[in-house]
Order: structure tokens, then C-alpha cells, then sequence
């Protein structure tokens, strides 16, 4: 059955968000013992560094993981060049959405929305003037307060930032979903 | 400050807007029901304005007269006729007006707030007009598969459809078997971006799913608690009592949850309608204030 | 220079975030012909099917992707620790039906097809990515329009929207159904 383990490894290791500990295999699968799933890990691994694929299995941070294989960097470098150039990560759409609905507003603020930290996201949005400081809050510590800019409405095609479904549309939305 | 509030501005002699006002008044936004008159039409948005609020209580006739190239008179006449579509809508210059009247105010010796609040909220609905003619037609973000407007009777008939769920229904269960990974989250980039493929809606569905979230965590850590709209309702009457005035939003952040906050919102909502406080923007998306009306009559409906 | 490119793909499908396009694939190598791509993409997806791997490459919305076998499914909701899928309710199904033959389409275009409200199952749907708000109808109340998005073609395992049968074939096929 080795040769099923092995495949089953595989797939669990691919589909792992984080590097796959022994400990998490074992936990997965009980049934198999620990010399079996050394075994297979060990071929599945063999089988990756010897075969023409383009990944293959590395360890990292106590746990196993694919990754590309180094002679690929330039072109993976590149895609994700490609790729991060033409979207704003989540956070910074998230940063982005609270500011232009709650414009002016202050970073406590922001963070008191999303949940967590947002500075990176906000110095991003920054950089990209895609937001601006438009003064400071009347209020202790007299945070900067932040509002999107008009190179924000260009890149949206907007005219006013009315145009965004109102808060009364999106509120909608939420009550019916509790409903 | 020149800011986004100046897109209210008419194309034509436009300047920064200082001080474009708005009164917060739950007539105001799309729920406008058809004028008597003007709704046998072409369904554009001027036509189905109804305008009866500001016509029922019009601003003093000896009062302030709005002076424009195309327009000479009261504010109310303005939207008459904008209504009956004597006056085009995108000749008349908002934050002229605006800005004239709060120097005309300025002049003045003594404060009507019953006075000024008609005049903004005449201004709040001659905004929201001339929003209707800014809003976006739909934007095309991929290739169609089927022509994009058609009438109801054009639809997909509801037989077709649940043939068609069927064949999701299959569709479905034959993926549930086959997973791929979660996407890597890659940091941001440093240097300029490109938004092209960013939607403006994906903007607002993004504020939406944060809003979904709020409220998930605080569903969790909140549940069982009972707020009601009375009770909510008598809070903010205190509390204007006892300062004058409140900045709205800071009360809404206030709130411990999101579900209060958005209580507290209707509670505001309510007051307005009986007239019992209320609210200004000082600039379109800036902070609400809220005052308690010194003639409020005692709130009995709830 | 095919097995380089095909090994090169294999490395840009693996490592994209999303279902990587030839149009994207094309960006990232401009020097390689359109022929040799799909040639190499050809060979690279039939090589995993072939495989003994765990693995394999799928076409999803429109572009290339890696994705586990069926029958490691079990394995991976044990790892996930997801007891069953979720699968969408008949309503979701339904108005999600709605959407795809007649987006952009709004909410009360939708309640006239199905003769009922629809908002529950919408906001279902709009939560879990499946469909998107993309503009506002130019009709009275300026109300919404829906459309389904990639993750939808992802999700049922299309390509693109074209490969639904279209409105005839439907018809068709409830004739046949009915005779």
C-alpha cells in the first residue's frame, strides 16, 4: 500500500496552506504506521528530485511543501511581477473600501473596522496617491485623518464618490443575509 | 480645501466647495415616490422626484433669492422647474448657490434653523438630482454571451432555468471531489500600481464583506444582547441633552457593536422624520452633526 | 526548446494565484510562439494525466491550474478538517441559473423570472464570490446588476460562460424531456 500512502502524501502536501509537519500527517492518518509514511515520504520526495518536473518537495519551517525548482525563479519572478502589478492585494482594497465609505477617517479607525493593523496597506495607498491626509481629528492624540483622492475616483472611473453602491445598498445586503 | 465634494459642481463656473451642505433627511434618497404629475414618463430620475417636501413648506418668499445666469428667484421655484424640466439640471451650479447662501447667512443678525434646514434640504434634493445624471451605466467588464438589455419578457423562462440547475447541480458535485490550493497571498509591490483589473464594485463588495465580518465578530461576542429602538432611541435624546450636540459618526463608532450602530442609525433616521432632532452635514461625507430641535414635540410614536 | 517550455509552464501554473491565461502566460513569455505553448501546454497536461501523481492539471475559468484527483478527496477534507463540501441550496442554485443567461441582470428582473424574492439566496451568493455587483441599470430606482464571476466558472468546473448549453438547447432538451 505504499504506493497508494505515497500518493495520498502527495496530494496532502499540495494542498497544505502551510508546510506539512509529520505530526499533522500522523494526525490525518492514523492507520498508517510511522515507518510506512517515512517510507513514502522519502520516495515521493526521490521521485520529485529525480523526475523532469518543475517542482518538486522541499522542507520548510519543520514541515514539507512544493515549490518550483530554483532554475524556474526568473520566470516565476516575473509572473508575479506581472500579476501583483495589476491588482491591489485584499488588504489594500479592504484599507481602501473603509476609507472611501467612511472618508475622513483615522487609522484607529480603520483598524477598528477591519479588525487588524492596516499601516502597511495605508503607507501603500499612500505611496499610490490613491489616498491623501486630509487634516487631523479633533479628538485625543489628533489622529490624521485619511480620504481618498481624485487619481482615486480616475482609476475607478467615477465622477463622484457617490457612485459606489451606498452603504444603505450594502446594508440591505447584510440584513438579508441574517434574515 | 479643494476635495471630492467639488464633483457636485456644475461643468460650468465651478470652485472649490467650502461648505456644500445637506441636511440628513430620510425623504431624500431613491425611496421618493413618484410625483403625481411627473411620473408619466421617461422614468429618468428628475421626472420621478417628488418634490412635495420643500413645495408644503417654502422657504419665506422675502428670504434669500438665488441669483444665476439662466435663474433669478427663490430655491423652491428652482426645483420646480427643474422638475418640469424648464431648467436643465446640469446648468445649475450647486456650489455657487451654496456658497452664496452661506454669505447671504452670514449677513444675517439671526439664525432660523427652521429656515436654513428647508434651504438644505432643498439643497440636499437638487444634489441628489444631479447625482442621478452623474451615476455610472454599467460597465462592461467582460465580453457578453447574450445581447445586455432586454425587457422582462425577454428573460429566461423559469422552466429553462431549473433545467439549467440541474445541470449546475451535477456540475457541482462532480468538482466538490477536486481541490485546489488557496490562493498564496502575495505582498504588495512596491512602486505604482495598475488598477485595471480592480471594478469599482469590487471596491464596494470589499467594504461589504468587511461589514460581514464586524458583524460576524460581533454576533459571536455580542449574542444575547437586546437593544431596542426605543431604548436607543432615548440614549441619543440624553445624550444631545446633556452636550448640544453630537458628531453622529463618532457615536456610531462608538457603539459597541455593529448592530448597535446600525439601531442607533435608525433611531437617527426616526428622530429626523418626527422631527424631533436634527442633522447636518457639513460637507457631503464629512461628519453629521446633530442638534435636538428646540420646537420638538414631545416623541410619542416610536 | 519544447521540454524547457513545457517545464517552464509547469512552473507558472503552479505557482499563479489564480487559473493562469494564455494571455497571461503569453505576457510573461513573449518570445516563445503561440504554437509552441499550446503545444507544450498539451503535452505538459497530458504528461500529469498520464502520471502516477497525485496531482494533476485542470482548465478552470479559462485558464490552467493544478488541482489533487477525485479519489484523494477524503484525504483532503481530512486534512481541511471539512466533514462535506458545502454544496449551494436549490434557491442559490436557481437564482445563480437566473444570472448566467441573463446577466447582467437586476434583483427584481430575477424575482420575475423565479415569482419569488430572491434576496437570501443573492446575498448567499455575492458572500461566496460566485457573483458580482457590476453596474447599475439605467431604469427607475437605478437598481443593481448582477453577473457571475470567474469563481463561478471555477466552481462548477467551466471554462467559460459559452459552454452552458444556450437557450435553444435548453428548450430542446425540456421538449424531449416533456415528449
Amino acid at each position: 500500500m505504499t504506493e497508494n500512502l505515497k500518493s495520498v502524501l502527495e496530494a496532502l502536501i499540495f494542498i497544505s496552506v502551510e508546510p506539512l509537519t509529520i505530526e499533522r500527517i500522523k494526525e490525518v492518518l492514523p492507520e498508517d504506521s510511522e515507518a510506512d509514511i517515512d517510507e513514502a515520504l522519502r520516495r515521493l520526495i526521490d521521485d520529485y528530485a529525480e523526475g523532469t518536473q518543475a517542482i518538486h518537495i522541499t522542507r520548510a519551517a519543520g514541515g514539507y511543501v512544493f515549490s518550483t525548482k530554483p532554475a524556474h525563479d526568473p520566470h516565476v519572478r516575473r509572473l508575479l511581477q506581472i500579476e501583483r502589478r495589476k491588482k491591489l492585494s485584499g488588504q489594500a482594497l479592504e484599507v481602501l473600501s473603509a476609507i472611501a465609505y467612511n472618508q475622513p477617517v483615522t487609522q484607529p479607525e480603520i483598524a477598528a473596522i477591519r479588525g487588524v493593523d492596516s499601516s502597511h496597506a495605508l503607507h501603500t495607498l499612500l505611496e499610490n496617491n490613491l489616498i491623501k491626509i486630509s487634516g487631523r481629528k479633533e479628538a485625543p492624540g489628533r489622529p490624521l485623518l485619511y480620504r481618498t483622492t481624485d487619481k482615486f475616483l480616475a482609476y475607478f472611473g467615477l465622477n463622484a464618490i457617490e457612485e459606489l453602491p451606498s452603504a444603505d445598498e450594502l446594508k440591505k445586503l447584510l440584513e438579508e443575509g441574517n434574515s | 480645501m479643494p476635495d471630492s465634494d467639488d464633483i457636485l459642481d456644475a461643468p460650468g463656473p465651478t470652485a472649490p466647495v467650502d461648505g456644500a451642505s445637506a441636511v440628513l433627511d430620510p425623504a431624500v434618497p431613491s425611496s421618493m415616490p413618484a410625483g403625481s404629475e411627473g411620473a408619466g414618463g421617461d422614468g429618468s430620475a428628475v421626472a420621478a422626484l417628488d418634490l412635495t417636501a420643500p413645495a408644503s413648506a417654502p422657504v419665506d418668499p422675502e428670504g434669500y433669492q438665488i441669483r444665476l445666469r439662466n435663474f433669478e428667484g427663490p430655491l423652491d421655484l428652482l426645483l420646480f422647474l427643474i422638475k418640469k424640466k424648464k431648467v436643465e439640471i446640469n446648468d445649475i451650479p450647486i456650489a455657487v448657490i451654496t456658497r452664496e447662501y452661506l454669505a447671504y447667512l452670514g449677513q444675517l443678525e439671526k439664525m432660523d434653523i427652521d429656515r436654513e434646514a428647508e434651504f438644505l434640504l432643498m439643497a440636499a434634493v437638487l444634489i441628489y438630482i444631479k447625482s442621478q445624471t452623474l451615476l455610472p451605466r454599467e460597465q462592461v467588464l467582460e465580453p457578453d454571451f447574450e445581447p445586455k438589455q432586454r425587457s422582462i419578457d425577454h428573460l429566461l423562462p423559469y422552466d429553462r432555468i431549473k433545467a439549467v440547475v440541474e445541470l449546475l447541480r451535477d456540475k457541482e458535485e462532480e468538482q466538490a471531489q477536486i481541490w485546489q490550493r488557496s490562493a498564496l497571498t502575495a505582498p504588495l509591490p512596491d512602486g505604482d500600481l495598475d488598477l485595471v483589473e480592480v471594478s469599482l464594485f469590487d471596491l464596494a463588495e470589499s467594504f461589504f464583506a468587511l461589514m460581514k465580518r464586524k458583524q460576524a465578530e460581533t454576533a459571536r461576542v455580542f449574542k444575547g444582547k437586546e437593544i431596542s429602538m426605543a431604548d436607543k432611541m432615548s440614549e441619543i435624546v440624553e445624550a444631545l441633552k446633556a452636550q448640544g450636540a453630537i458628531d453622529f459618526l463618532d457615536y456610531l463608532w462608538a457603539q459597541e457593536t455593529l448592530e448597535e450602530a446600525l439601531i442607533a442609525f435608525f433611531c437617527l433616521l426616526e428622530l429626523i422624520k418626527a422631527r424631533a432632532v436634527m442633522a447636518v452635514q457639513e460637507q457631503l461625507f464629512h461628519t453629521i452633526k446633530v442638534w435636538l430641535r428646540k420646537d420638538a414635540p414631545e416623541k410619542d410614536e416610536s
